[in-house]
């Protein structure tokens, strides 16, 4: 019965990416490709994979989602993607057609008869009393591969900056300052709290069960992101060396405190034990805060972006 | 059959697909979202192998590593969204000059 | 088989027949405005079934309370989505109810 | 592995750079500048005191959190490693002081410079981080950090075309490190460990190993832009500002080349075949001819060194075949691999100094004249005569005459060729070589002949053309401290170390 159902989650996965590149429209292949994220996570879930069900739901459907969304403004002006020269010629899609059917061959083979390397699971379990949490992906998250963590923090803050080159110039777009509905206010006012504590709720039951750092930020960022469509400017009005505090805080204090202990005699990134469980939290929230910034200031410019803004915004050159 | 072989098949499949729609596609915007699909199929062969690792369980650093994944590929995503959008709005383009192809 | 199992299977069979209705609803309906009455109404109605046999399932009286604040906020969310779409569609200059696709 | 001498220093050459790149973000456009230029300089100041940590006390480490492999993730600081990070120290600080005048100059682009410096901070962290990462999911997350550095560098001119050839850029990085990715999620799978030296030893071959050396060479070759693959680089490279086409065409690529050799020599030594080196081979000499031919073709100067950067990197390309040896031939007998390596740190080198200074003259001659047509080369020898210098000596090392860089690369390349007997590799040198010469020498045809009438020169800051002269002047410098560096080198491995192939691992080989 089981081996039906992941058998059958796995055939809509493949079947939803191919509908989702053949879509005749872009809306279309969006929305697609939302279910096929979807799919994806129940079948985290199903492999046991929670956490990174909730944030492929969150971040690679939520919020990526949400970009696609907005994008959509400037590119569904062409509303069919078909045969208006989108496709490339016959011949070439042949070549194409051949070259990934053999790829798809040996990586068929490859992954069937892959050898079993064990995995590092008891590595990771029998270490988990000197990793100062109790939930093993928080342990290899924030203890073990804590750098790869650290490097992953910095990278959404890149992304941020590599957003702002697009246009030249560092900006943080106001909201677009068209009567906002009444009512969508009062239900983000409602609704902003209560993202702000199941974030806060995920973070902390991140110590010892799925949730942690990067689902508790993109619940945070969706409060903030709500906030800007509610028409409050988030970080338009915030004075520059905050905004730059909230976006650099996470990955400045994880590298402050790795730099502090190394001072110590340590190496980069090793607590001690005692207090190991504190500043994981600790630095958590800062993370958490500062990725939350990050996706709020992103979503800000993306909405920016489109020709209807109240506030155009203009590249510096060109 | 093994639960995680359904899955490490679908994987490779889903990562053929979206290399599949990489070339067959001259849109931008499509091919972002191929782009994920890959990353899609990369990120369950990850975890089809935590699932066949678990022990009381599934193997944790696979999980840490997808989740890393997935921020640094929505990241560069969300980056290769913006600069499509930008080359719209100044040129109106929506695919690659065909002659450069 | 015990009560509340039966309880559990009845109300998720209903809470499915309900989504299924709802999705009939969305693919078959004619314009936008019956679309959205099809998607909200009745998919929260599911939902709620749904959420209702998953908590006597569970049985714990918090994890009951966290359920039915899924289902709450769900509600919200929708109902507060299906407004603004309505809105949107209703300030839209002069055009005819969209012609359902074939 | 993890009973080698630790260093503190090892986590400082990532640690500091990203530290200045935060500080910096708090300030405003000049103050920007400033601790930008400042980072800038401190990490080129830390990479000395990393160089001679080695070579004291041989291959240094850092466990990061304390933990080991397989559990943590290592850093490794081998001669191999700190060439490349002195390299990028040497041709990252004289390009950093360049920005600091050219953004100067530049008013207009006042913005871009404030983003120019975290952003060039953050890529050399992720430069830094890739040369010491002996993790295979870590190196990916060091890729697609320098990967989106370098796009978001590459379209600060704001340009449409800089954009378009930005997303291209973008798009194939991130095919590549998909590529990429999966290979490691098959190898973890198969081996259960991330790191470089375990794997190197826990791995056996298979379909899955194949499949995994086909998907991670194949994606590391888009991302190090090797023919065919190399589709996105020429416009890229050619439309960024001169600063950062500098640091692209010398650096970035060179990181990806540098994962390759690593994984070809350390770990896929069980899958890999004489035949597949081969491949590799020929994808470099092809590389070599197309690229100078392209390279002569075209019209406009900072083209003709993007393309002439395709050329150059298949040089690395070849040197893999006399790396990969022969089923039969032990490691030991194989006196040709000291030359090989030598050829390919050498090439790095050499190319990373003397395209840097290139990019960074045709920077200077878009300053003086407004556009960089090859009629903007005539009278340069008058008109500009620093920048006319660097470019003689640049591209002198470039073709690889005596006594460059450039010639003490191709020149143990030949040599590796002649001794390992696979004479056939030695037509492609030597074609390159005179094919780059041809552009080489009608660039300096042009800057000797007159100049049309009315074309006004502005001022260039002498600054900029110094900061290209020095780097041009690298290139040859290099050649100095070779028996120094060679034997650095040879200290430990994988430096003078091949890939030992069986007849019967053909059956498992990729081709």
């Amino acid at each position: 019965m089981s081996l039906w159902i992941d058998s059958l989650l796995a055939v809509l996965a493949v079947f939803l990416a191919v509908r989702c590149l053949l879509a005749p429209t872009l809306p279309q292949c969006v929305f697609l490709f939302f279910a096929f994220g979807l799919t994806l996570a129940l079948a985290w879930a199903r492999l046991g994979a929670v956490d990174v069900a909730i944030a492929e739901a969150a971040i690679a459907a939520g919020f990526l989602g949400v970009l696609l969304i907005d994008a959509l403004r400037d590119f569904s002006r062409s509303r069919s993607t078909g045969e208006g020269g989108d496709r490339p010629s016959r011949v070439s899609q042949g070549l194409v057609g051949a070259g990934v059917l053999v790829f798809l061959v040996v990586a068929i083979e490859a992954v069937w008869r892959v050898p079993n390397g064990g995995g590092l699971t008891a590595l990771a379990a029998d270490n988990l009393p000197q990793s100062g949490v109790d939930h093993p992906v928080t342990a290899v998250l924030l203890n073990y591969r804590s750098y790869d963590t650290w490097l992953e923090v910095g990278v959404v803050l890149m992304a941020l900056l590599a957003l702002f080159a697009t246009g030249g110039r560092e900006y943080f777009c106001r909201p677009v300052v068209r009567a906002v509905d009444p009512l969508l206010r009062q239900v983000i006012l409602l609704f902003t709290p209560v993202l702000f504590l199941v974030g806060a709720f995920l973070l902390y039951l991140g110590k010892t069960e799925p949730g942690g750092a990067f689902q508790a930020a993109v619940l945070w960022g969706a409060g903030g992101i709500l906030l800007h469509l509610g028409g409050w400017p988030v970080f338009a009005s915030m004075a520059p060396w905050l905004r730059h505090l909230l976006l650099t805080a996470g990955f400045g204090f994880f590298l402050l405190l790795g730099f502090l202990f190394m001072a110590g005699g340590g190496a980069l990134f090793e607590y001690p034990l005692a207090q190991a469980g504190l500043l994981i939290l600790v630095v958590e929230t800062l993370a958490a805060l500062s990725i939350a910034a990050a996706l709020t200031a992103i979503f800000a410019y993306f909405n920016g972006m489109s020709a209807e803004s109240a506030e155009p915004f203009t590249p510096a050159s060109s | 059959m093994e639960t995680y072989q359904i899955y490490s098949l679908a994987s490779a499949v889903i990562f053929a697909v979206g290399l599949a729609g990489i070339f067959t596609t001259r849109l931008f915007f499509k091919k972002i979202i191929a782009t994920k699909i890959m990353g899609g199929g990369v990120f369950l062969c990850f975890v089809s192998f935590a699932e066949r690792d678990a022990l009381a369980f599934a193997d944790p650093v696979p999980h840490a590593m997808v989740i890393t994944g997935i921020v640094v590929a929505v990241s560069a995503a969300a980056f290769a969204l913006a600069l499509a959008r930008r080359i719209q709005q100044l040129t109106g383009q929506e695919t690659f000059p065909v002659e450069e192809e | 088989m015990t009560m509340t199992n039966l309880f559990t299977i009845i109300l998720l069979l209903a809470g499915c027949f309900f989504f299924l209705g709802g999705t009939l609803g969305l693919l078959r309906f004619p314009d936008l405005f019956s679309r959205l009455h099809a998607l909200t109404k009745v998919d929260n109605i599911g939902l709620g079934l749904i959420a209702a046999g998953m908590a006597i399932h569970i049985g714990s009286p918090w994890a009951a309370l966290k359920i039915f604040l899924i289902w709450l906020s769900t509600l919200l969310a929708s109902s507060t989505a299906c407004y603004l779409v309505a809105k949107f569609q209703l300030g839209r200059p002069s055009e005819s109810p969209e012609v359902p696709a074939k | 592995m993890t009973d080698l001498p630790a260093s503190p220093l090892v986590a400082l050459l990532v640690g500091v750079p990203i530290a200045f790149a935060l500080v910096s973000l708090f300030f405003r456009t000049e103050g920007r500048a400033r601790t930008g230029l400042l980072g800038s300089l401190g990490t080129t100041a830390l990479a000395f005191p990393a160089i001679l940590e080695v070579a004291r006390k041989g291959t240094v480490i850092h466990l990061l959190g304390g933990w080991a492999p397989p559990l943590g993730i290592l850093l490794r600081l081998d001669p191999l490693a700190a060439v490349f990070i002195g390299m990028t120290a040497l041709v990252g600080g004289v390009i950093s002081l360049y920005a600091w005048w050219y953004f100067r100059k530049e008013a207009t682009a006042g913005g871009t410079s404030a983003l120019f410096w975290p952003l060039w901070l953050f890529l050399w962290a992720g430069l830094n981080g890739l040369f010491l990462s002996n993790d295979l999911f870590n190196l990916f997350v060091t890729i697609e950090v320098v990967g989106i550095c370098a796009v978001a560098l590459a379209v600060l001119s704001g340009k449409a075309a800089s954009l378009i050839a930005g997303l291209r850029y973008l798009l194939a990085a991130i095919a590549g490190s998909m590529g990429y990715l999966f290979g490691v999620a098959l190898l973890y799978g198969s081996t259960g460990t991330l790191d470089i030296t375990l794997l190197g030893a826990a791995l056996t071959p298979g379909p899955a190993t194949t499949f995994a050396l086909i998907v991670m060479t194949l994606g590391l070759m888009i991302k190090t832009a090797c023919f065919p693959l190399h589709f996105w680089l020429p416009p890229a490279h050619a439309a960024a500002l001169p600063p950062v086409s500098a640091l692209l065409s010398a650096l970035v690529v060179k990181g990806t080349f540098y994962i390759l050799l690593r994984l070809w020599t350390e770990v896929f030594g069980v899958s890999l075949t004489f035949a597949a080196g081969q491949l590799i081979g020929v994808a470099g000499a092809v590389a070599v001819l197309w690229g100078s031919w392209q390279a002569l073709m075209q019209d406009r100067l900072k083209l003709i060194v993007a393309h002439s950067s395709v050329a150059q990197l298949g040089y690395l390309l070849m040197v893999f075949p006399l790396i990969v040896l022969a089923p039969g031939v032990a490691a030991e007998s194989a006196n040709w691999l000291s030359p090989a390596w030598t050829a390919a740190v050498y090439q790095v080198m050499a190319h990373g100094f003397a395209k840097a200074s290139f990019f960074l003259s045709a920077g200077i001659i878009v300053i003086a004249l407004g556009h960089d047509r090859k009629s903007s080369l005539r009278d340069l020898v008058a008109r500009l005569p620093m920048t006319a210098m660097a470019i003689a000596v640049a591209g002198v090392s470039l073709i690889g005459l005596p006594p460059s860089g450039g010639f003490f690369a191709k020149w143990m390349l030949l040599k590796g060729i002649f001794m390992s007997e696979q004479w056939w590799w030695a037509p492609a040198v030597l074609g390159g070589s005179f094919l780059t010469a041809g552009y080489v020498f009608m660039i300096l045809r042009l800057a000797f002949a007159p100049a049309e009438a009315g074309q006004p020169v502005r001022p260039v800051p002498k600054a900029l053309q110094v900061c290209a002269l020095v780097l041009a002047i690298g290139s040859f410098l290099i050649v100095l401290p070779a028996d120094h560096i060679i034997q650095f080198l040879e200290s430990t491995a994988p430096f003078a170390t091949g890939v030992e192939t069986y007849p019967e691992g053909g059956r498992h080989g990729n081709d």
